[in-house]
């Protein structure tokens, strides 16, 4: 039997393709990105540090913040700067409504258009129109949120290496809360959705994860880092655990953890970190039985989402009005640092080597999509096999694979880093 | 000259604001200002301006604006090379050139000397004697057109009112 | 009163009125710079010029309006040339943005030129940092003065530097003047034509930019 | 005490005064007296016009004065003539007269005798004169260029032709230039016995509406350059209801090229007055103004003692021949803007400003001191008074549909026979060109004929047969404007007349609108780079569209014609503009940047000329061989090939 099925995963950011092939009894399955190169890492090179957290925030427009906090981290790592408490929680804050954002918008327009039986959202428009209305509300209530933070919805302005470029009004504050009550409302009726939702059947055959250690509490920013296998170490020792590879079909790098497959993401996080979320014990219990599914990435993103929203409210409304004042004078000195954060995908990493002049010498990313890539087609082989046994269709191989894929919410954009440059010096 | 200026310019001014005083009277009034003095004073507008309340910017504005006045003192006789377009095609502007060149006028429309001025004109209507210049003297008295000129009678007409210039103003005049 | 058409929308007015009034009654818009009501009525900017139905432009700030008239705001051709217009205004412009009053969100130009899409302006015109401080001043190499406007200069609004993402303001006096305030505020020119090299790459620009800078930096000494 | 004149009273029965004046004035100084019968004062007036026509002696002498003349010589002339009479003892009168027209003539001298036709003799140096009047005086009429007239009819004695037979004259109608270069422009009462201020006798007795009708019926349009139909400028002021009127005469002729108002007044400024008081009378105008270019101070002068003239017999004051019309006039010297030439420049001039203003409203409606006011051109009103003195049969004889009458056109730049021609409205440019003007001398060919000034086009050799009249003009790119035809030859290059037309509207445009200060400035540069050989293709779209901009959207005249020499070069000579552009070579070797100037050595004589003119020194060779220019440190400032005697540098 010979069953070949590839296509375009349609409602991802950027272009994929999904092939399968069943040859004899083996099933393959791979994670094509059809992106260009682009090279971001090269580019920061021979950028003053201040610059690169500006370039890189342009990989990707739909979590600029996450690359852009991340790049400032590993920067302020490098250089040794202290910021205030304040300063961190700020960017806390930031970094909690872009994953609302993103949240909302990958489970509204990406995921729920599969579960409610249409192709896409013009037709979701016609067939629920309700729904549509509430996810752009939602989107752009979020969207406002960030906007008054980061000073625009992408490509945050409000930092600087050293702390944010001024402070915010007591006004603008409780007009962010009111937004957020706003969101909060249809963030609950969105969760509910999701929460419900009958998810394909999937075990999970490589359970292995990696996600960021929160120093408190959950989604803060911190050193650590921890995996599945019970390991913990320093976000500068990634090197040490995790490895970077060049696949010879796609433009993405693939990685993995002590030489396995794993998978980074809210899934990662809640499995991670779950029973820190008190307020929301009972859905996570519920949730909790189905993380071995790979489709359940949904429903651990609906639980962040609400997490996100009414975490924020409460760090904001314990604001007082905030003059911060102006960003850390910045010693220019040689240094390393790298800078781990959660994106809304999953485990982000920025890595810098600074030299006397303030200048990158070299840099290395690691995006959630590069770390899940390998962990996606081995789900989608287990998942075409047992779709296959069960004698399915060639189109129902393709809408469940897709799901899956979907599930994940890769972003090819961000993943495609790769530079292909003989005598590469990184490892 | 100079002993004219002298004439002081409050008198001159009143003189012709005796006959001519109100505000669409400027032009007029500028131009007999001209003709007493070849130019137009900067004391004589100031003048003009405190006697008939024009505001200076006013004043300023005409005299700046029309062609005919000039702000600066030129030499005793003022050539005005026709740059029409009859004369532009028959080479006005070559004859232009050769004047400047044989009165060694470098910088600015006078002879270092200060007898003669050179200066563009707008059309006399003498077109169909292409090219044509015509030389008026200072105080506006003596006036001599002079069409079909080349580029010899040029440099010839330089030299003959070079020297008639320096004859008058060592004569006193 | 006379009835007349704008845009095929019936307006009536009074007698004595321009068309201005009446495209204003009627609800529409028609830039102007030159007009100030009830000042100056001198037509000379042109800006506001609008079609009539025989095909002849007018301002319509000092036209009046007479029974029956057909005016046209936006045809095809009122925009070509009011584009046109708007261009060589801001050709002949001496645009020093840094020392003009009209620095803050109150440049007229400014905003006709972004409806316009025409380009010229820099940052520093729409920089609406009201009163607060130039990051210039704190020693921070901002792009502004060499930058095109545009983006309703959101950096500098979030006190980040402007880091010249919509490309070289192009005129070269624009560059002049921008580089003139660099070296009042004593920028280090190696880092913004450092920054200006992240969005503007290879542009020749970024090497004039250094050798204006040389050039009035020396004239300046001396 | 002075001579009487005719229009003095001849006796004590005669009662006009200014103040109590007589309504058969006009026409009683011709065929009076007309209140009283009296042989004696008959016969007084009839002698008194043969002395006019003949002069006291039977000799009469005329001069021409006007400034065209004057620049040819005629001044000397005029001197030499009075000493020659004076010394010979001959009882001859010398006159002044106007120009004619035909300048390349100038200066010329009219002699007429008794019993002798009227011979003109032309180009007439000073020296001739002596010679020229023993000539004529003795009956020798060989040398003269032609005959004015020949009562007697014995011209075919002389074998010298009749003007009339001549084509430069036969083709001609001398219908508003009747009187000019045959009257004396400093005597009223040359003008009042050629019919002279007749119309102004006729409707003094007519309705204001009739006269306007009157107009009407002759289809007299606008001689300034727009075409407006005359009377329905006059009926719109006349229509205002308003304290005080104004009439505007503009004489302020800035067009290069035309010269055919300052001829009119120059020759016949009555005739201008006239035709100013009729209109003024059928608009209900009480105040005239005459505005004069200063760089035509003998147009003003004329204009000014005219003015006076009228004023001292009754015809121009308060109340008109006891009509209870009341109207004055003053002459205005302009003090040069091209800009005023436009309506509301000029009444903005007046007023004592700058610069013109957005129309509507309308001079006619509200003009200067926002009162109705009517300007019209030198040439419009002239043709108004002789209208109304010949009748409209005789006007309407002539012209197209559209366009009655005739007009006059100034025909210069490279033909042989430069001047002021009058012809009805609808022939062909061709005819002008050729059959009146006498086409390019030394058998060159006519590349292009520029009409309308620097608001006009150019019109390219192969369209010549194009009529001239508005409409004719327009479609081909040009306009009539005021009348003035440049003709181009082969050896000027068509970017260059561009350029030049644009620095001169560039120079001339007041400042006042965005378009066209910045706009021409725009265009100046484009041109300026393409002279240069740094234009680019895309200079040519651009000024296309630039062009179409300005023009569509500035205040005035001036801005809003400025850019039609561009467009129309650019419509019949894109090629070579595209020479200029892409082999960087000027066609015809005018721009300078694009020239070599090269020394042949079989020419050079070694004079060493160049050498001294040049002023960088970069010419070089021994004293009596030939000499060699470096052409790549040449300035192209054409000194050498102006000074070379031999004309051993080329351009090339």
């Amino acid at each position: 039997m010979s069953i070949k099925v590839d296509f375009k995963v349609d409602k991802v950011f950027g272009h994929l393709e999904l092939q399968i092939d069943l040859h004899g009894d083996e099933v393959k399955t791979r994670f094509v990105s059809s992106e260009d190169l682009r090279y971001f890492e090269h580019m920061v090179v021979g950028r003053k540090y201040y610059e690169v957290p500006y370039i890189v925030s342009r990989i990707c427009g739909a979590c600029s913040i996450s690359h852009f906090l991340t790049s400032v981290n590993a920067v302020e790592n490098a250089l040794n700067v202290e910021l205030d408490e304040e300063v961190i929680t700020l960017k806390e804050v930031m970094h909690k409504l872009e994953i609302a954002q993103n949240t909302a918008v990958h489970l509204y327009f990406l995921a729920l258009p599969d579960y409610l039986k249409v192709r896409n959202l013009s037709e979701l428009m016609s067939a629920k129109p309700d729904i549509v209305k509430s996810a752009m509300m939602l989107n752009s209530l979020t969207l406002q949120a960030v906007n008054v933070l980061a000073g625009r919805i992408v490509n945050p302005l409000t930092y600087r290496v050293g702390g944010f470029t001024r402070g915010i009004p007591k006004e603008t504050i409780d007009r962010v809360i009111k937004t957020l009550d706003r969101a909060e409302k249809l963030a609950e009726a969105l969760s509910d959705l999701i929460l419900g939702l009958d998810l394909p059947r999937l075990s999970d055959s490589e359970l292995n994860y990696l996600t960021a250690d929160p120093p408190t509490e959950y989604l803060t920013i911190g050193d650590y880092l921890v995996g599945s296998d019970g390991s913990r170490f320093r976000g500068m020792d990634y090197m040490q655990f995790i490895s970077e590879e060049i696949s010879d079909y796609s433009t993405t790098k693939y990685c993995r953890y002590r030489g396995r497959v794993f998978f980074v993401g809210p899934r990662a996080r809640l499995l991670a970190f779950g029973e820190r979320l008190p307020d929301y014990a009972g859905l996570i219990y519920d949730v909790r039985k189905e993380l071995h599914n790979p489709f359940s990435n949904l429903k651990a993103k609906a639980v962040e989402l609400l997490y996100c929203i009414s975490n924020s409210k409460a760090v904001l409304g314990g604001l007082k009005e905030k003059n911060f004042s102006a960003p850390k004078e910045v010693r220019v000195r040689r240094g390393e640092g790298v800078g781990i954060m959660e994106a809304p995908r999953g485990l982000l990493i920025h890595h810098y080597v600074i030299n006397d002049d303030g200048v990158v010498e070299r840099s290395n990313i690691i995006t959630p999509t590069v770390m899940f890539s390998k962990h996606v087609e081995v789900a989608a082989k287990t998942l075409s096999e047992e779709l296959i046994n069960n004698g399915a269709s060639l189109n129902e191989i393709e809408l469940k694979a897709a799901m899956l894929v979907r599930a994940y919410d890769p972003c090819l954009p961000c993943s495609v880093h790769l530079i292909v440059k003989e005598g590469d010096s990184r490892e | 000259m100079d002993s004219v200026k002298e004439r002081s310019v409050d008198e001159v001014v009143s003189t012709i604001l005796g006959k001519y005083n109100q505000r669409h009277h400027l032009m007029r009034i500028l131009q007999e200002v001209q003709s007493n003095y070849g130019y137009l004073p900067r004391e004589a507008l100031e003048k003009i301006s405190q006697s008939t309340g024009i505001p200076l910017s006013d004043i300023i504005n005409v005299a700046t604006f029309y062609h005919q006045y000039r702000l600066e003192i030129p030499g005793y006789y003022i050539f005005l090379v026709c740059m029409g377009t009859a004369c532009h095609l028959k080479g006005n502007q070559d004859n232009y050139n050769v004047l400047r060149n044989t009165l060694g006028i470098k910088k600015g429309n006078t002879s270092s000397d200060g007898l003669v001025s050179v200066e563009k004109a707008r059309c006399f209507g003498c077109c169909s004697l292409a090219p044509v210049m015509m030389v008026v003297s200072r105080d506006g008295c003596e006036r001599y057109l002079h069409g079909n000129v080349d580029i010899k009678e040029t440099k010839k007409l330089a030299l003959t009112y070079r020297s008639m210039a320096s004859k008058k103003v060592r004569s006193g005049e | 009163m006379v009835k007349l058409y704008i845009n095929n929308k019936e307006v009536q007015v009074e007698a004595a009125s321009t068309l201005l009034d009446a495209i204003v009654r009627a609800g529409f818009k028609v830039p102007t710079l030159c007009y100030l009501k009830d000042m100056f009525n001198e037509a000379t900017c042109r800006v506001c010029i609008v079609e009539l139905s025989g095909g002849r432009l007018v301002p319509s700030c000092s036209y009046p309006a007479s029974e029956g008239l057909r005016v046209l705001t936006d045809s095809e051709r009122v925009l070509k040339y009011r584009r046109a217009i708007v261009e060589m205004i801001l050709a002949s412009h001496k645009i020093k943005c840094q020392s003009c009053s009209m620095k803050g969100g109150y440049c007229q130009l400014l905003k006709l030129s972004k409806e316009f899409g025409v380009e010229g302006i820099p940052v520093c015109a729409e920089c609406p940092l009201y009163g607060s401080e130039c990051l210039l001043n704190l020693g921070i190499a901002c792009l502004g003065p060499v930058t095109i406007a545009g983006c309703d200069a959101i950096c500098t609004k979030e006190r980040s530097p402007c880091i010249g993402c919509r490309g070289p303001a192009s005129p070269d006096d624009v560059l002049e003047e921008g580089i003139k305030t660099f070296i009042k505020y004593k920028i280090n020119i190696d880092e913004v034509v450092g920054i200006s090299e992240l969005f503007w790459g290879s542009n020749p620009l970024t090497q004039t930019i250094r050798k204006l800078f040389t050039n009035l930096h020396e004239g300046g000494r001396v | 005490m002075a001579e009487w004149t005719l229009m003095d009273r001849c006796c004590d029965k005669c009662w006009h005064t200014v103040e109590y004046p007589c309504k058969h004035f006009i026409r009683c100084t011709v065929e009076g007296p007309l209140c009283h019968e009296s042989a004696e004062c008959r016969v007084k007036r009839k002698r008194r016009i043969e002395e006019l026509k003949y002069g006291k002696y039977g000799i009469k002498i005329k001069v021409p004065i006007s400034s065209c003349t004057l620049a040819a010589g005629a001044k000397e002339v005029y001197d030499a003539v009075s000493k020659e009479v004076l010394s010979s003892g001959l009882n001859a009168d010398i006159t002044i007269s106007g120009c004619m027209g035909l300048c390349y003539l100038d200066p010329w001298i009219e002699l007429s005798k008794k019993g002798l036709p009227t011979a003109i003799y032309v180009n007439v140096k000073p020296g001739d004169v002596p010679k020229i009047l023993k000539e004529y005086l003795s009956g020798d009429l060989s040398n003269a260029f032609a005959l004015r007239a020949d009562p007697e009819g014995i011209y075919k004695n002389y074998k010298v032709p009749l003007l009339n037979d001549l084509t430069l004259w036969s083709n001609q109608v001398r219908f508003v230039s009747r009187g000019c270069g045959v009257l004396n422009p400093e005597s009223i009462e040359d003008y009042i016995i050629s019919n002279g201020f007749r119309g102004l006798d006729k409707i003094l007795n007519m309705h204001p509406k009739n006269v306007i009708e009157f107009v009407k019926k002759s289809g007299l349009r606008g001689r300034g350059g727009a075409g407006f139909p005359t009377w329905m400028k006059w009926e719109i002021a006349q229509s205002q209801v308003s304290d005080i009127k104004y009439f505007i005469v503009n004489a302020d002729e800035g067009d290069p090229g035309a010269f055919m108002n300052r001829l009119l007044a120059e020759s016949d400024p009555y005739r201008v007055i006239e035709g100013m008081i009729i209109g003024a009378y059928a608009v209900g105008a009480s105040k005239g103004y005459i505005f004069v270019r200063a760089e035509k101070p003998l147009m003003a002068d004329r204009l000014s003692k005219a003015v006076e003239e009228i004023r001292k017999y009754g015809l121009l004051g308060r109340n008109i021949l006891g009509s209870g019309f009341s109207f004055d006039i003053e002459v205005i010297l302009s003090a040069g803007a091209f800009v005023c030439g436009e309506e509301t420049a000029l009444i903005s001039a007046i007023e004592g400003r700058t610069r013109p203003r957005q129309r509507p409203p309308y001079p006619a409606t509200r003009g200067l001191w926002d009162k109705p006011t009517v300007i019209n051109n030198v040439e419009t009103v002239a043709h108004v008074a002789t209208v109304f003195q010949v009748g409209v049969e005789e006007f309407t004889k002539y012209g197209t549909e559209k366009s009655k009458g005739t007009k006059m056109f100034c025909v210069t730049g490279c033909v042989s026979r430069t001047g002021a021609y009058e012809v009805p409205i609808g022939m062909s440019l061709s005819k002008l060109v050729y059959d009146l003007a006498g086409g390019p001398p030394d058998g060159k060919k006519v590349k292009a004929v520029q009409i309308g000034g620097p608001s006009g086009g150019c019109v390219p050799s192969n369209l010549l047969n194009t009529p001239v009249d508005y409409e004719s003009l327009q479609s081909a790119g040009a306009i009539m404007g005021s009348g003035g035809v440049v003709v181009i030859d082969e050896d000027s290059c068509m970017v260059d007349v561009a350029k030049f037309f644009t620095s001169f509207t560039l120079a001339e445009s007041c400042g006042k609108c965005f378009t066209c200060r910045v706009g021409m400035k725009l265009l100046y540069d484009i041109l300026k780079n393409i002279t240069e050989g740094k234009g680019s293709e895309e200079d040519l779209e651009l000024l296309n569209e630039l062009s179409d901009v300005i023009i569509g959207s500035s205040l005035c005249a001036l801005g809003g014609t400025a850019p039609n020499p561009i467009k129309s070069t650019l419509r019949y000579f894109r090629d070579e503009y595209v020479a200029h552009i892409k082999d960087r070579k000027c066609p015809a070797k005018v721009c300078p940047n694009l020239v070599e100037y090269w020394i042949d050595p079989a020419k050079c004589v070694g004079c060493g000329l160049c050498v001294k003119a040049c002023p960088t020194n970069f010419i070089t060779g021994e004293r009596g061989k030939p000499h060699s220019i470096d052409p790549s440190k040449c300035i192209r400032c054409s000194q050498c090939f102006i000074t070379c005697p031999q004309g051993a540098v080329i351009k090339r």
